[in-house]
């Protein structure tokens, strides 16, 4: 799992990336379920339009996206393979027993369009805005403070928590762990009892690690008269810019379901 | 046992009056974890205002112990502890007093430098204005001004160390307890601790194995063991007084033994 | 076991979040009872974290692999903080390598963390369910039913979510061979799981008690 | 360069044949992280067998790096390693080489200090006849049969480390590579640890900070600066060396200063 790469944000200098946190996410937010909504293949080009177009305008680099879809999922892939052969009546071309269905490619083409402009829109959030940025807004649209609070430490410890593991895995395998002959299709007692303590001691090194960290918290104040916590969110005056994108943007979405709700 | 009262205390006040203020006061403390046997036994300790004290000791004779009851985390089973001349309850917050972990991850929970330093003075109650401020001061004073934006995660160990430290010092602690300052540096950044601690004006204890650093920054020296306090004193008295050392399972440091070529290995 | 973006209508989308902002409020209410909720703040996140990293283990069934969700382990450990636990986990995954989706985050968390509930209760009733079970025994077959259950009905969710909302057109019989097969396949995925959810905490069990008193 | 060739091996063939075979030989490695810039450039170094082998150098010279990749655990981008004579594949297992980690939490997985020590032989496919015999004479070795029944989370840092060691022990390797052994150990455990390294029969290589253990250990020692090898060769010319030792972040260790009485603290 590619936890080490976890840093999505890129630095460019674009209307995206000045475009303020909250009303980002929120139009953001609200345009990726309007995507959700389509259901007519008419409107996918134009969904795929509307996400290119602001992919665009981010000044990301396409090696950015392109990495990232290059993990399709399991599941988008048995989709995409076994819709169009198995769905519907109307048959488009044979070989043999294989047909293609028409039902069938239409479905795949909504399903995969809707997730490439969705995944796409997630990946512009991400990529034009920190990490933590994105939690300051999320907090100040509401996200209770202890959930912040979790994220926070958790995303912190996340890559320590990951490379204590890497170790112990080194660890292991010097030791022999993961050498011997398994036959096929069985699962080793001996070996997931290994695991499971490999497991074990991955939450109990972090567990007391915790202890440890809430000391050191509550000796710099943690949970005395709580302040209102770090938001780090950019109180630049909103500008021109930033109305008429997140406008533009609302508009694009109210436009889609209006027309899923026409041609429904 | 020894006692000595040399004053490096820089506080001006102090100096000018010959009078010097109580840090530490801690009376008869005894501490035990839960079934076991006691770590600390009626240990009673002064500290003045401006002392450098190192405190040593083999492995599990307390020193972490001691410092986590002086900051208030660990209750003690009995005695009591004064602060500037007020007692100290366990859990409460006091700023007047900072503990640096042996391990500075434990201590960095921020996902940026300049967060991390930032916690205590917002805990604290400071405006943001002046939060900014402290933040920017304590990273020059610890020489970290440059990593400010960087994620304490990617630091290397003796980064880390000066960040931690620099989060201390942005809440202007008048104690800061040092556990196990040099575990893993290299020699390039101990020096460099030792001229940081040379040159800090608040009252210090540190809790080392390193020796030879203790006697660098240190004027007075603890030695614990069995839970009890065996010498305090002169550093070179102690550190130097072979019999005691090995008594306690140390040894003496070796700028402390006069030179003579031996042979090593077989 | 992720639902992706773009499968699911946005009505269950909604809902999905719906139900997750009912069982994070449902969660944070029963925290906020505790008598110092943020005391356990730093331990159910470093623990969030630690779940997370270890779903990326995998237990080697040559020529394959299994991963493991290990969403009814975090429910038997970490109790009430399961539901946040696995939000968060999911949104990192969402954010870090694209598994998953934002929109259908409300889903996922919905289809991993209610069974992680359920875990923890089940667990939680082994000393008055399981009395004439000795200890150690006790102890494993409950986590064992945890483990297996967790995954078990999160199977079953997201089993009934893919059959409701994909293919409209697919014929009964097939529909419901497919249902079968998949439903049969996740049996013995669900006893991997709870096979190892009970070697784990009969290890906590011995090393660390006090990471079961959640 | 100095190089000198003076043999502390123990193994009695290789003395009475007045011969040495060689344990180590790894030729032009380098090695980089991704993204980042090269950390070991054309590395070239032979060990004999029986060698005891001190690295030394400051914080991510890239000693941590060289002992992952003469392991195996790591990939060179080119050069290669050869043990014994047989190259070293990298992610096959070696059970004639074994590595003590810096911290031993990441070494110490079971339940009981028995398991673990057994965890090695069982993985080597011994019967369990042969793999508890060879769990009692590890432990006898390393100086803790009396804590085969106790579980390694609650032992203390100098015992946990004493059982990582044994763990490696029953393996029977013939090259054991020591990443910090020191670090955080208090001077009895490490004097213990000393006795047993001079005792000890393998061929060893220690990374460590610690000069004065280096120096009471190793009969060689190499210093690694910017990727290369700056100086190999006997640890007293080395280290005693305060120009070469400046001039890469090091410092002469203190019993090879002549004793002067300085005065400490400002
Ligand atoms: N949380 C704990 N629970 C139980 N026992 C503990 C705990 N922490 C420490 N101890 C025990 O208390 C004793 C003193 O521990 P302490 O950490 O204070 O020693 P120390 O002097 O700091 O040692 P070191 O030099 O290794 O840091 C040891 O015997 C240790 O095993
Ligand atoms: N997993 C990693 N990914 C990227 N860079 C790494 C990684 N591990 C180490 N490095 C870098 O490689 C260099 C060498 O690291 P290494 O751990 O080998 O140093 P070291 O000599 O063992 O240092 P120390 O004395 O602190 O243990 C350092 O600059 C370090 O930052
Ligand atoms: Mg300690
Ligand atoms: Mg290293």
């Amino acid at each position: 799992m590619g936890v080490a790469s976890a840093n999505t944000y890129i630095h460019r200098e674009s209307v995206i990336h000045d475009w303020s946190p909250r009303l980002k996410l929120i139009s953001l937010g609200l345009l990726m379920f309007a995507f959700a909504t389509v259901q007519q293949l008419a409107l996918v080009p134009w969904m795929l339009g509307l996400a290119a177009l602001l992919y665009g305008l981010s000044r990301l680099p396409v090696s950015f996206l392109r990495q990232r879809l290059s993990y399709p999922g399991l599941f988008i892939l048995a989709v995409v393979l076994l819709l169009p052969l198995t769905v519907g009546e109307t048959v488009v071309a044979q070989w043999g027993w294989l047909a293609l269905r028409e039902e069938g490619l239409r479905a795949t083409g909504l399903i995969v369009g809707r997730f490439l402009s969705i995944l796409t829109l997630g990946f512009i959030l991400l990529g034009t805005t920190p990490f933590l940025t994105l939690l300051g807004a999320m907090r100040s649209l509401g996200l209770p403070t202890l959930l912040a609070d979790m994220t926070l430490l958790s995303y912190r410890y996340l890559f320590e928590i990951a490379a204590m593991l890497a170790t112990m895995q080194q660890a292991m395998r010097l030791r022999g762990f993961g050498h011997s002959h398994q036959r096929w299709l069985r699962v080793n007692r001996h070996t997931m009892q290994q695991l499971a303590m490999l497991t074990g001691n991955l939450l109990i090194r972090s567990y007391e690690q915790s202890e440890r960290v809430y000391k050191a918290m509550r000796l710099r104040g943690y949970g005395q008269s709580r302040q209102v916590a770090p938001t780090p969110t950019i109180t630049s005056p909103l500008s021109l810019h930033n109305w008429a994108l997140t406008g533009a943007v609302l508009v694009a979405a109210a436009g889609l379901v209006l027309a899923e709700m026409r041609l429904a | 046992m020894m006692m000595e009262s040399v004053s490096t205390g820089l506080n001006p006040v102090a100096v000018a009056q010959g009078w010097q203020s109580t840090a530490i006061a801690a009376s008869a403390l005894s501490f035990g974890y839960p079934d076991q046997p006691e770590v600390l036994r009626e240990v009673t300790l002064t500290v003045q205002e401006g002392d450098r004290v190192g405190i040593i000791g083999h492995n599990g004779c307390g020193k972490t112990t001691l410092f986590m009851l002086l900051c208030g985390v660990l209750t003690p089973v009995s005695g009591d502890i004064h602060l500037f001349g007020e007692p100290l309850t366990p859990g409460q917050f006091r700023p007047e007093v900072a503990l640096l972990f042996q391990d500075p991850d434990d201590q960095l929970f921020s996902a940026s430098v300049r967060d991390d330093i930032a916690f205590g003075p917002q805990n604290m109650g400071f405006d943001p204005a002046e939060v900014d401020a402290r933040v920017t001061q304590a990273a020059d004073m610890a020489g970290i001004a440059h990593l400010l934006d960087r994620t304490p995660h990617h630091l290397s160990g003796g980064e880390k160390q000066m960040v931690a430290i620099a989060g201390l010092l942005a809440m202007t602690p008048q104690i800061i307890l040092y556990d196990e300052p040099t575990a893993s540096l290299d020699l390039r950044t101990r020096r460099r601790l030792i001229r940081f601690l040379q040159n800090s004006t608040e009252t210090i204890l540190i809790s080392s194995h390193d020796l030879e650093f203790v006697l660098e920054v240190c004027d007075r020296v603890i030695l614990i063991d069995e839970g009890h306090i065996i010498a305090d004193g002169c550093p070179r008295a102690i550190m130097g007084n072979q019999a005691l050392m090995e008594a306690h399972g140390l040894e003496k440091p070796h700028s402390l033994i006069p030179h003579v070529e031996r042979h090593h290995g077989e | 076991m992720h639902i992706p973006d773009g499968i699911l209508p946005a009505q269950v989308c909604a809902a999905g979040y719906a139900v997750t902002g009912v069982a994070t409020w449902y969660s944070l209410r029963q925290i906020n009872r505790r008598p110092d909720p943020a005391a356990e703040v730093p331990k159910a996140s470093l623990l969030t974290a630690a779940f997370f990293v270890a779903s990326s283990i995998y237990i080697p069934v040559p020529p394959a692999s299994v991963h493991l969700i290990l969403n009814g382990l975090l429910g038997v450990v970490l109790g009430y903080f399961a539901f946040p636990a696995i939000l968060i986990g999911l949104f990192f995954q969402a954010l870090v390598i694209g598994h998953g989706g934002l929109t259908t985050l409300g889903v996922n968390a919905t289809m991993m963390g209610v069974p992680a509930l359920l875990a923890y209760h089940i667990f939680q009733t082994r000393n008055i369910l399981g009395k004439m079970l000795p200890e150690p025994t006790r102890t494993g077959v409950f986590a064992f039913l945890g483990g297996s259950l967790g995954l078990g009905i999160a199977a079953l969710i997201f089993l009934a979510l893919i059959v409701f909302n994909i293919p409209a057109e697919l014929n009964a019989g097939a529909e419901q061979a497919a249902v079968l097969t998949l439903s049969v396949g996740h049996i013995p995925l669900a006893i991997v799981e709870g096979v190892f959810t009970a070697m784990l905490v009969l290890f906590l069990r011995r090393v660390k008690p006090e990471l079961l008193e959640g």
